[in-house]
């Protein structure tokens, strides 16, 4: 049972990247995107949790008191960061492609491409 | 402690914040001349810090957390002559894009000198990190600003499709890399590079250690665009406006390469000490197949930075094969390599941005003679392009002629040959399309040339007093590298401290300063015979291929060259979904067999 | 033929994402000393009982500033990508008739912005942070647009307003960086001294990068919806008219 | 905090909700379903974090799947419907 939490981390990855290859609309593929990248944020929760800690804030709890991991949880707020700044660069992208083409399908923008 | 190493970072994105803050209150040319001196003090720091770092390395730990018992709880900045270089290198031509943008793009000046600066910042710090989770926050946000600057002409698919193709599977490698940090990160609990290698030593679970290594690795080759993680980059180059594609083409590229050699030799190298050749195996024959295929593909193309954008893959797989090597000379070949093919790249996009200023095509046929009579561009053009194919003591030389000698010295002697080769065909490409650019030669049409796009770049400024000397400038530079006095040696000595791991690791976590032989002498050193006698080769062969693809479609043989360039072509469709799938298929390629030959 | 390369090489990937996961401890037996280390000294050293927001704007503040830039960099992009490509703004008239819905958006923005403060405020105290409280600022801007109407919110989302916040917020957490280094310190070393435990106090001048970081993101946030809100608005007033 | 110890079936279940949510986003075809997913299961991580002791993250990724991912997706989507006649026109 304990090794379940990463084996769940890796399955959203596949499946993310799954849907990422698979995707003919750009808006689908970014949200894709986002949800390949949750699998980070979850595999980094999951390696710093400890069994019975609580969370790394001290305000009105003994010092010393087994807590989780603060890094992994700092390392997964910038991640955060990250995957909305993507989400919306790769949207607004999406946005004037289809101002131009008039379609949002990545095989079709390539095929108009050349 | 040294005050420099973060003002490599926050010089040019303090700049950055001050251009957007003041935007709507100072006029236009001062928010350029603001970004122009930052980049130009970025440049000027980056060559102190490394005369500096030449002394011995030079460390910065942000906020004053400097490390307790071994264990790091800030995070770091190690300056290495190498990676200082690299950001000088960064600093300088990034100064060059931005002058010559002055005089090229007309429109939303104030965002391109933005987005240059945070690039700029994010490229000296992902240098210069010693702090493994660092090195992902500069790889996003040079990332970021990357792939707004590769959209810039909004009004055309081509660089939206180049743009979104290039976000995705960068966007891709940066997961990767993060899910390597994981594991690295759940097995030592550590994120400095120097910790994380000295605990991975130690500790068992080779499993763990392989699939972190190849996840980081695989991340970092995304942002180099080697093969097969490569695609992207010529939708990418071929739209962005020259000044960007010069810095992207000079530096941005390798800087993936710098990363892979970071976490191996602080990271990795101790954990595989047994069987380091299965690493370097791999990373060898990927070098390898991305310079021919880079060299091939830059032969298929009519479209001339497409073509350009090949040839930086073709010399990607270059250094790539010299890193492969492990051997300090493979290493400072690689970065002398790097040096000179960032300039004369750079020079190469910057001359081709003049030529669609003054004749509004990147279409090699249809310039057919129509830049004749312009002798600088042209003089720029096959001297840039002799240049990349290595004549002796010329451009490109001096790296080889490292590689070369670390490839004989580890017994490797195929390998200067492939090398040599796939730079020759890079090069011929590019003499093919300056002849018919400048000289009219050769036949009007290919039709084994890839087909004509339908986009027509925009109109773009053309004074030619700022253009011109500031490419003029790049090339000399990057022409002249082989014959700078002592380069050979003092690359080559910072390229063994480079690999140093203990020596590293003792000097980031206990502070013990490395002892380091003097400074090598300004000497120049003769190449070995074999050395000369290639680059000799590879110019002739650069010169006679590119006779032959320009009467080629005369003499006949496309019978036979047709279908394997078209399923080259056929790869390489600039469909996303396709690019993640070599991407994985590469990741899963790279993984496997480091798992069965590493285990 | 792209599934059929793919399933393959995914399957190969999954697998052996699994067997290098095999080798991390077991779930909830975390030993690492990074982040204990870190759990030992916060509170005593620098009287900061978050720990995590510690980490974020003090030990690895580093970091966030280049999460910042990374926030700053997107925008600088979005603007780039849609103001460059649809023109000039237009000034729409949608002015808002309904009387409760004029109520409930003057009370509940405010509500959502005080929030928003508090979360950034108490950072260093309990959950929350620049990032976190920025967001919830933007946010009460966001809910005053369905308030007030596209007209007054084209002028709080004015990009002469918004641009300096912007630069403002990114370029103070390098100018805090800085100020250390110009005293003679390392970048980004905290100043002020540890301040007061438990108190919006505590954290020294981590928690003005909490701050720079708070107002970039805030700034970020509405610059970004207004971009996107622009998208959206822009055919429907052409239709009306 | 023997409180959190008490939840760990909890655990258990968010990771299955996890599992089962990822694929629940992906698989969605119609682009406005998938942003509806898509919130949910940016709940289910919320719920997830809280549980693993990371509230400060919690918080993050409750303001990001509640506020910025459901504005800049709606408004792609409806932007992304509309027809070419009415893109020329704007």
């Amino acid at each position: 049972m304990t090794y379940v939490p990463y084996a769940i981390s890796a399955w959203v990855c596949a499946v993310g990247l799954y849907g990422i290859v698979m995707s003919r609309n750009l808006i689908h593929l970014a949200v894709c995107l986002t949800v390949t990248q949750s699998s980070t944020y979850v595999l980094l929760l999951s390696v710093g949790y400890v069994q019975g800690g609580g969370p790394p804030i001290f305000k009105g709890v003994k010092l010393g008191t087994t807590s989780v991991d603060p890094v992994v949880q700092a390392l997964s707020l910038t991640d955060i960061v990250v995957s909305v700044t993507v989400l919306a660069l790769v949207l607004a992208l999406a946005l004037d492609v289809h101002r131009q083409a008039g379609t949002v399908d990545p095989d079709e923008i390539a095929a108009m491409h050349g | 402690m040294s005050w420099i190493p973060p003002l490599l970072v926050a010089v040019p994105l303090l700049a950055a914040a001050v251009v957007v803050a003041t935007d709507h209150v100072l006029p236009r040319r001062v928010e350029d001349l603001i970004a122009i001196a930052a980049a130009a003090t970025t440049c000027a720091l980056g060559v102190v810090l490394m005369l500096r770092s030449e002394r011995g390395d030079v460390i910065h730990w942000f906020g004053g957390w400097n490390p307790r018992g071994g264990v790091a709880i800030g995070i770091d900045f190690v300056a290495d002559p190498l990676a200082a270089a690299l950001a000088a290198l960064v600093g300088g031509l990034v100064l060059v894009a931005l002058v010559y943008s002055w005089a090229y793009l007309e429109e939303a000046a104030r965002l391109f000198d933005t987005l240059m600066l945070v690039c700029c910042g994010a490229m000296c710090g992902f240098a210069l990190s010693g702090d493994l989770f660092n090195m992902f926050v500069w790889l996003e946000l040079m990332g970021v600003a990357a792939y707004a600057l590769t959209g810039f002409e909004v009004k055309d698919i081509g660089p939206l499709q180049g743009a979104v193709n290039f976000a995705i599977v960068n966007g891709i490698g940066g997961y990767f890399v993060v899910i390597g940090i994981a594991l690295a990160y759940a097995r030592t609990g550590a994120l400095n590079l120097a910790q994380i290698g000295q605990a991975l030593t130690q500790s068992g679970s080779r499993g763990l250690v392989i699939v972190a290594m190849t996840l980081v690795v695989c991340g970092f080759l995304c942002k180099a665009a080697v093969v097969p993680f490569h695609l992207w980059l010529a939708d990418a180059y071929a739209v962005a406006p020259a000044p960007v594609c010069a810095v992207f083409a000079g530096v941005m590229t390798d800087i993936g390469l710098l990363g892979v050699a970071r976490v191996y030799w602080t990271v990795f190298d101790g954990a595989f000490a047994a069987d380091r050749a299965a690493v370097g195996d791999v990373l060898l024959s990927l070098g390898v197949a991305t310079a021919l295929l880079g060299g091939a593909m830059a032969f298929l193309q009519r479209h001339v930075k497409r073509m350009l954008a090949y040839s930086v893959v073709c010399h990607v797989g270059i250094m790539l094969a010299g890193i492969g090597l492990l051997a300090s000379e493979g290493l400072a070949g690689a970065a002398d390599v790097l040096l000179a093919h960032g300039l004369l790249a750079a020079g190469l996009f910057l001359t081709t941005g003049i030529v669609i200023a003054l004749f509004r095509s990147v279409d090699e046929l249809q310039l057919l003679g129509r830049a004749r009579g312009r002798p600088l561009l042209a003089a720029l053009w096959f001297g840039a392009a002799l240049g990349l194919a290595g004549p002796p003591y010329v451009g490109l030389f001096v790296g080889h002629s490292l590689i070369d000698d670390a490839a004989s010295a580890t017994g490797r002697t195929w390998l200067p040959p492939l090398l040599w080769i796939a730079g020759a065909l890079a090069s011929a490409s590019l003499l093919r399309a300056g002849a018919r650019m400048f000289l009219g030669l050769g036949a009007r049409r290919d039709r084994l040339l890839a087909p004509e796009m339908k986009e027509r770049p925009p109109a773009r400024g053309t004074r030619l007093s700022v253009l011109a000397p500031v490419t003029a400038l790049v090339v000399v530079l990057g022409l002249v590298v082989s014959v700078v006095p002592g380069l050979p040696q003092r690359t080559e000595a910072a390229a063994e401290r480079f690999r140093d791991r203990p020596a590293y690791a003792s000097f980031v976590l206990h502070g013990s300063p490395a002892v380091h032989g003097p400074r090598a002498a300004f000497a120049l050193e003769p190449a070995s015979l074999e050395s000369i006698l290639y680059g000799f080769g590879a110019t002739m062969l650069a010169l006679a291929l590119a006779g032959w693809g320009l009467y080629r479609p005369e003499l006949g043989g496309s019978r036979v060259l047709q279908p394997p360039a078209r399923a080259l072509k056929a790869v390489h469709s600039g469909v996303i979904g396709d690019y993640v799938m070599w991407l994985t298929v590469g990741t899963a390629l790279v993984g496997g067999i480091w798992a069965v030959t590493l285990r | 033929m792209r599934i059929a390369a793919f399933v393959p090489a995914l399957v190969v990937l999954f697998a052996l994402l699994l067997w290098g996961f095999a080798g991390m401890p077991d779930f909830g037996h975390y030993r690492g000393p990074y982040g204990f280390v870190l759990e030992r000294i916060a509170t005593p050293e620098r009287h900061v009982t978050n720990v995590v927001n510690a980490t974020t704007y003090d030990y690895r503040g580093f970091d966030t500033m280049g999460e910042e830039f990374i926030l700053f960099a997107a925008v600088t992009g979005v603007v780039l990508l849609l103001r460059g490509s649809s023109g000039s703004r237009r000034r729409a008239d949608d002015d808002v008739r309904s009387d409760s819905i004029r109520l409930a958006g003057a009370v509940a923005p405010a509500l959502v912005i005080l929030v928003g403060l508090w979360l950034v405020a108490f950072g260093f105290v309990t959950p929350g942070g620049g990032f976190q409280g920025g967001i919830a600022v933007a946010a009460g801007a966001l809910m005053l647009f369905v308030a007030v109407g596209y007209r007054a919110w084209s002028t709080l989302g004015d990009e002469r307003l918004l641009d300096p916040i912007e630069g403002l917020g990114a370029g103070g957490y390098a100018v805090v960086g800085l100020a250390a280094l110009v005293s003679g310190l390392p970048f980004l070393t905290n100043l002020f001294g540890p301040g007061v435990v438990g108190t919006v106090r505590s954290g020294g001048s981590a928690a003005l990068l909490n701050w720079a970081a708070a107002i970039e993101v805030a700034a970020a946030n509405v610059i970004l919806t207004t971009e996107f809100v622009e998208q959206y608005i822009a055919p429907i007033v052409r239709r009306r008219r | 905090m023997t409180m959190l110890a008490t939840l760990v079936p909890l655990q258990y279940g968010l990771f299955g909700l996890v599992a089962l949510g990822a694929p629940a986003v992906v698989l969605s075809r119609d682009p406005l379903r998938m942003a509806v997913v898509n919130g949910l299961y940016g709940l289910v991580l919320v719920l997830l974090f809280v549980l693993l002791g990371a509230p400060d993250v919690a918080l993050s990724m409750l303001v990001v799947t509640t506020v910025a991912y459901p504005v800049v997706l709606l408004i792609a989507i409806a932007r992304s419907r509309s027809s070419k006649e009415e893109m020329d026109e704007a």
